[in-house]
């Protein structure tokens, strides 16, 4: 039976990320309306629920634009390398103890490592068609990615610290008594800041700065190639938006040991607080500049994320504080 | 009231057609007239300003530097000049830098066809002394020259181009000098009265 | 050595933060700009030209394709001109709708100047805030003269209607709303530190540089000038009224950004004032020809648009038409400046300095 | 015949067929793609052998970093359409058989001399915390200190020259 559940897991995984990212959407553009004053998407059925499938539908009917002077196959393979790592991180992330895939010792690892390869995908896709704005987008990306990624996984090494795994079911269960957002706090600001920033989400959405480079690497794609740009966005978030709670928020863990909720259910509520706060913060941010965006990468959030994990391996040492720490 | 404007017109005309027969008159002067027809107006109290300027300006350079000066009394009472051209680019530094203008700020600066002749009006601000002054330079019209003023006024650098554009006067001494609102490649200049349209309209 | 090439990159004409048919043609080395050359005409109808076949009246509705954001204010300096050259008696009530309607679109025009410059930043709410406050006095025009941007209201002589029943109070309505807009405004956006970062020290120019380049509006107050031709030179009734000339400090784009704003809370005064002391009866055109007719002679006059000095020089000769009609766009004088201001900056505050002089395109191409 | 089996040879022949793509190729965007490819095909491999710390490191490090820098400096630089193509004399073509023929005959003696009789070992003594304990509990600590701030060095002086071309 195990092939089976091979087979259909992943397909079932995809399913609820597809799902997601519909609602996701819809969700998204509700909540902005709301802090903007306006209903939102409400024509399309009841309270708008079928708008993002109708848009899904307009974009793949729509022509498939391939520009002519563009890099005719790298253009096309863009977006898988670009959605393709977005999926794979799904695979080691632990939804409870019993739903979940690969179980790696190196989770934390796996999902850092595998989502730099999406880089490449947008860079490939910014080069190849052959657009000015395009590449100034890539590079951007590029550069942004790579400066964000260091201090992403500095800041999750106090949370490895303490709970002694890169397993991530272990790091849940490390934290059945205090979720690591508590003990590490700057490990968590750090943490989602560089977070936001690896998602290029406002406040740092450079990369496809509408009003500057138009929209940035993808440019010149249309219709469902278009899409699998947009599904990568949002696969990131239903990832990154995972990660934070397994790594902070205790996972699937009950607060104050209320556990008439399933895991699941706790699951997803914490979820969804970060999703919505990544969210409201694209409704009241302006963005920032590239250069200040990489000035606060290397000198506030690299020292800060370096500080937190000398002040862990200090706080361990101390007496009653080390029992925060394991 | 019609019947006294229509002979109003027909005077306006006649006077025109009669302006441009001889040809040893330098120029149409429009305002004198204003002054003949209307019944006298009142002098205005800036004149005796007028008078001073006009003196020290002559004083600088000379008699021929200003061919003509008066007070427009439209608004505010303005004090015009108008300038020969060759006298033009140090009449225009002298009044930005002269410590009693200090002309600064150029407000505007029109280019207007009086038919025998063009004309290019600044109107020049000084923020000092907040007072106001225009000055017409008068350009000839089969061979419109006129010395460009950027350098003085870095803010004449569009006005001059557009006034190129749509007029056809040439700046010398602007630093690029090209169409600015017409297409690189229109033919002739739009704002002349006698400017016929080529194209055939869309 | 690696060397990196430079780029030359076409900023417009369609490109959604040029605000219009703008052109910039931009040579950049990596993300530094090295050369800056904006290109107009996009947008060029010959105003000016058309002028000349058309009488006096009939031009109106032409100023108000040129700065569309506040058409008020060309409707009113073109009626100026006119009124100049005339020498006429405008009604006691047709002067007061006049500052009203002029002062209601200089808080819709600055509104509209906030919202789309955090577009460009990339704040998204401020926009739509902006644009629902807007909105409420486009409703207001609409009910004054039947049109949401291109009014055609001001007539030489006066204004074109009497305000409707009601219509003051529902302007007194809306100050006191506006007024507590501000502070919402200033909450969400004056304080925030994304904001100050982006606009703090960019794009800055002495006041010698100003004048240089004979930059009008807020442009030339933010390097501390206080150069507002409603109290520099009068005219219509403004002399009737208390109010400030917001100037800044430092000339960088925040203290544009707060000109601008305290320029709204100015003009919240203004109209408050104006509604105050608005007289009960009274004619709103005064008693003018049927026919038009500009004595010979010429005359320049210039307001304080929301964009800077709108001027118009008009030169008549005894006609119904004019002879030559010119108007100084504060917007196509203010672009100048841009090249300038470009060199050496980063290629994000292109934006972020393009939207600070405010310009409208129908405008700078007139 | 087993999945494993299998899938090693897919994997090599990933990586193998990465490579010569790689030399193939007449534009660097492809080059430095297919190379990327290879490094992924390698992680593969390392997954094959339970060595999954090493694997991802070789993604994060390879893949992921070393190759989007390749890229990164290919589309600073400008390049034309494609590069030109070599006029290969009969001598260049001998004497890169002759390489390529020495290269291959040092690598397969390295392989031969290598012992490879131990017994495939418990694989639990290769963990990360195990890992972990043999770098930082058995005297490794200085060199692995030593290296770090070398690495260190290395990156400010990258910055400075870099600051310094600016300048000019």
């Amino acid at each position: 039976m195990d092939w089976l559940f091979y087979i259909i897991g992943p397909i079932l995984l995809l399913g609820i990320m597809l799902g997601f990212v519909t609602y996701a959407i819809l969700f998204e553009r509700k909540v902005i309306g709301w802090i903007q004053n306006r209903p939102g998407p409400n024509q399309v059925g009841p309270w708008g629920v079928f708008q993002t499938v109708a848009d899904i539908f307009k974009l793949l009917t729509k022509e498939d634009i391939v520009p002519e002077r563009a890099d005719q196959t790298l253009f096309k393979i863009a977006p898988i390398i670009t959605f393709v790592p977005a999926f794979l991180v799904l695979a080691v992330i632990p939804f409870t103890d019993r739903i979940r895939f690969a179980d790696l010792a190196v989770g934390l690892l796996y999902y850092m490592a595998i989502s730099s390869i999406t880089t490449m995908g947008i860079l490939v896709g910014s080069w190849s068609g052959n657009n000015k704005y395009a590449l100034l987008g890539g590079m951007r990306s590029a550069a942004q990615m790579i400066s964000y990624e260091i201090p992403l996984v500095m800041s999750v090494i106090g949370v490895v610290m303490s709970a002694h795994t890169l397993n991530l079911t272990k790091i849940v269960a490390a934290q059945n008594e205090v979720w690591f957002i508590f003990p590490q706090l700057i490990g968590f600001v750090v943490f989602l800041i560089a977070s936001i920033a690896e998602l290029n989400r406002t406040p740092f959405d450079l990369p496809e700065a509408e009003s500057e480079l138009v929209a940035g690497y993808h440019v010149e794609y249309t219709g469902f190639r278009f899409a699998f740009f947009m599904l990568t966005e949002y696969a990131y978030i239903f990832a990154m938006a995972s990660l934070t709670t397994i790594l902070f928020l205790g996972g699937w863990q009950a607060p104050f040991g209320w556990t008439f909720l399933p895991p699941l259910i706790w699951f997803i509520l914490k979820f969804a607080v970060i999703v919505f706060l990544l969210f409201w913060l694209r409704g009241t941010l302006p963005r920032l500049r590239t250069d200040q965006l990489m000035e606060f990468a290397w000198k506030v959030l690299l020292p800060l994320a370096l500080f937190n994990i000398f002040l862990t391996a200090v706080l361990k040492e101390v007496p009653w504080i080390q029992t925060f720490y394991r | 009231m019609t019947e006294e404007n229509n002979k109003e017109e027909k005077t306006a005309q006649s006077k025109e057609d009669q302006e441009k027969k001889p040809v040893q008159r330098p120029a149409a002067r429009p305002r004198p007239r204003v002054k003949k027809e209307a019944p006298p107006p009142e002098p205005s109290p800036k004149e005796p300003l007028l008078a001073e300027l006009v003196q020290q300006v002559t004083e600088k350079l000379g008699e021929q530097a200003i061919e003509e000066s008066y007070v427009n009394q439209n608004g505010e009472h303005l004090l015009t000049l108008v300038v020969n051209r060759d006298h033009w680019a140090k009449l225009a530094s002298l009044l930005k830098q002269e410590a009693n203008w200090q002309y600064t700020y150029l407000q505007n600066c029109a280019g207007v066809d009086q038919q025998t002749y063009f004309e290019v009006v600044y109107h020049l601000y000084s923020l000092e002394h907040h007072d106001q002054i225009c000055v017409h330079v008068k350009v000839d019209r089969d061979q419109p020259e006129i010395p460009s003023v950027v350098n003085i006024w870095p803010a004449a650098n569009w006005h001059e181009r557009e006034i190129y554009d749509l007029l056809g006067i040439q700046f010398t001494g602007h630093p690029n000098l090209q169409r600015i609102l017409m297409p690189d490649e229109w033919e002739g200049y739009p704002l002349r009265k006698d400017y016929q349209p080529l194209d055939e309209g869309v | 050595m690696l060397r990196t090439e430079e780029m030359l990159l076409n900023v417009g004409p369609q490109h959604p933060s040029t605000h219009g048919v703008l052109r910039i043609v931009v040579k950049i080395d990596g993300e530094v700009i090295r050369e800056a050359t904006p290109v107009i005409g996009y947008l060029h109808r010959g105003t000016e030209k058309l002028a000349e076949d058309l009488n006096y009246t009939q031009i109106i509705p032409y100023t108000d394709r040129m700065d569309y954001v506040s058409a008020m204010s060309n409707n009113y300096v073109l009626v100026h001109a006119v009124e100049t050259m005339l020498k006429l008696e405008i009604p006691e009530r047709a002067e007061y709708l006049r500052v009203i309607t002029l002062e209601l679109n200089r808080i819709a025009s600055h509104l509209v100047w906030m919202g789309t410059y955090l577009l460009d930043i990339g704040a998204l709410s401020p926009f739509l805030y902006a644009f629902q406050d807007r909105e409420k006095i486009l409703d207001l025009f609409n009910e004054l003269c039947g049109a949401r941007l291109t009014y055609n209201y001001m007539r030489v002589g006066g204004v074109k209607w009497d305000a409707p029943n009601g219509w003051l109070q529902k302007v007194e309505q809306f100050i006191t709303m506006m007024e507590k807009r501000m502070k919402d405004y200033h909450q969400l956006i004056t304080g925030n530190e994304i904001f100050i970062q982006r606009t703090r020290g960019v794009g800055v120019y002495s006041q010698e540089m100003a004048i240089q380049y004979a930059l009008s509006g807020a442009n030339l107050r933010v390097t501390g000038l206080q150069r507002d031709l409603r109290k520099e030179h009068p005219y219509s009734i403004y002399d009737r009224f208390q109010f400030d000339v917001p100037v800044g400090r430092h000339g960088d784009l925040y203290d544009k950004y707060l000109c601008r704003m305290n320029e709204v809370e100015e003009s919240l005064k203004i109209v408050g004032q104006a509604l105050a002391s608005f007289p009960e009866k009274g004619r709103v055109l005064g008693k003018v020809p049927r026919v038009l007719r500009v004595p010979e002679g010429e005359c320049y006059v210039s307001i304080e648009s929301p964009r800077g000095e709108l001027g118009c020089y008009l030169v008549s000769k005894g006609k119904d038409k004019p002879w030559r009609l010119k108007f100084r766009r504060p917007s196509f004088c203010n672009l100048q400046i841009l090249p300038v201001l470009l060199r050496g900056e980063n290629m994000a505050n292109l934006v972020a300095i393009l939207g600070g002089i405010d310009i409208v395109l129908g405008e700078v191409d007139c | 015949m087993t999945g494993e089996f299998f899938a090693f040879f897919i994997l090599a022949i990933c990586a193998i067929g990465g490579a010569v793509f790689m030399i193939h190729f007449d534009r660097v965007m492809h080059m430095a793609l297919s190379l990327a490819f290879t490094f992924f095909a390698i992680a593969g491999l390392f997954f094959l052998l339970d060595a999954e710390f090493v694997a991802v490191i070789q993604i994060l490090i390879y893949a992921g970093a070393v190759s989007i820098l390749m890229l990164f400096g290919i589309m600073l630089t400008k390049h034309q359409e494609k590069e030109q193509t070599f006029t290969r004399t009969k001598l260049h073509q001998w004497l890169s058989f002759l390489f390529a023929l020495g290269f291959l005959a040092i690598l397969m003696s390295v392989i031969y001399l290598a012992p490879f009789t131990l017994p495939a070992g418990d694989q639990s003594l290769y963990s990360v915390n195990k890992l972990a304990e043999q770098l930082f509990k058995s005297g490794y600590v200085l060199p692995f200190e030593l290296t770090s701030l070398l690495l260190l060095v290395a990156l400010i002086g990258s910055i400075i020259l870099a600051k310094k071309e600016e300048k000019e």
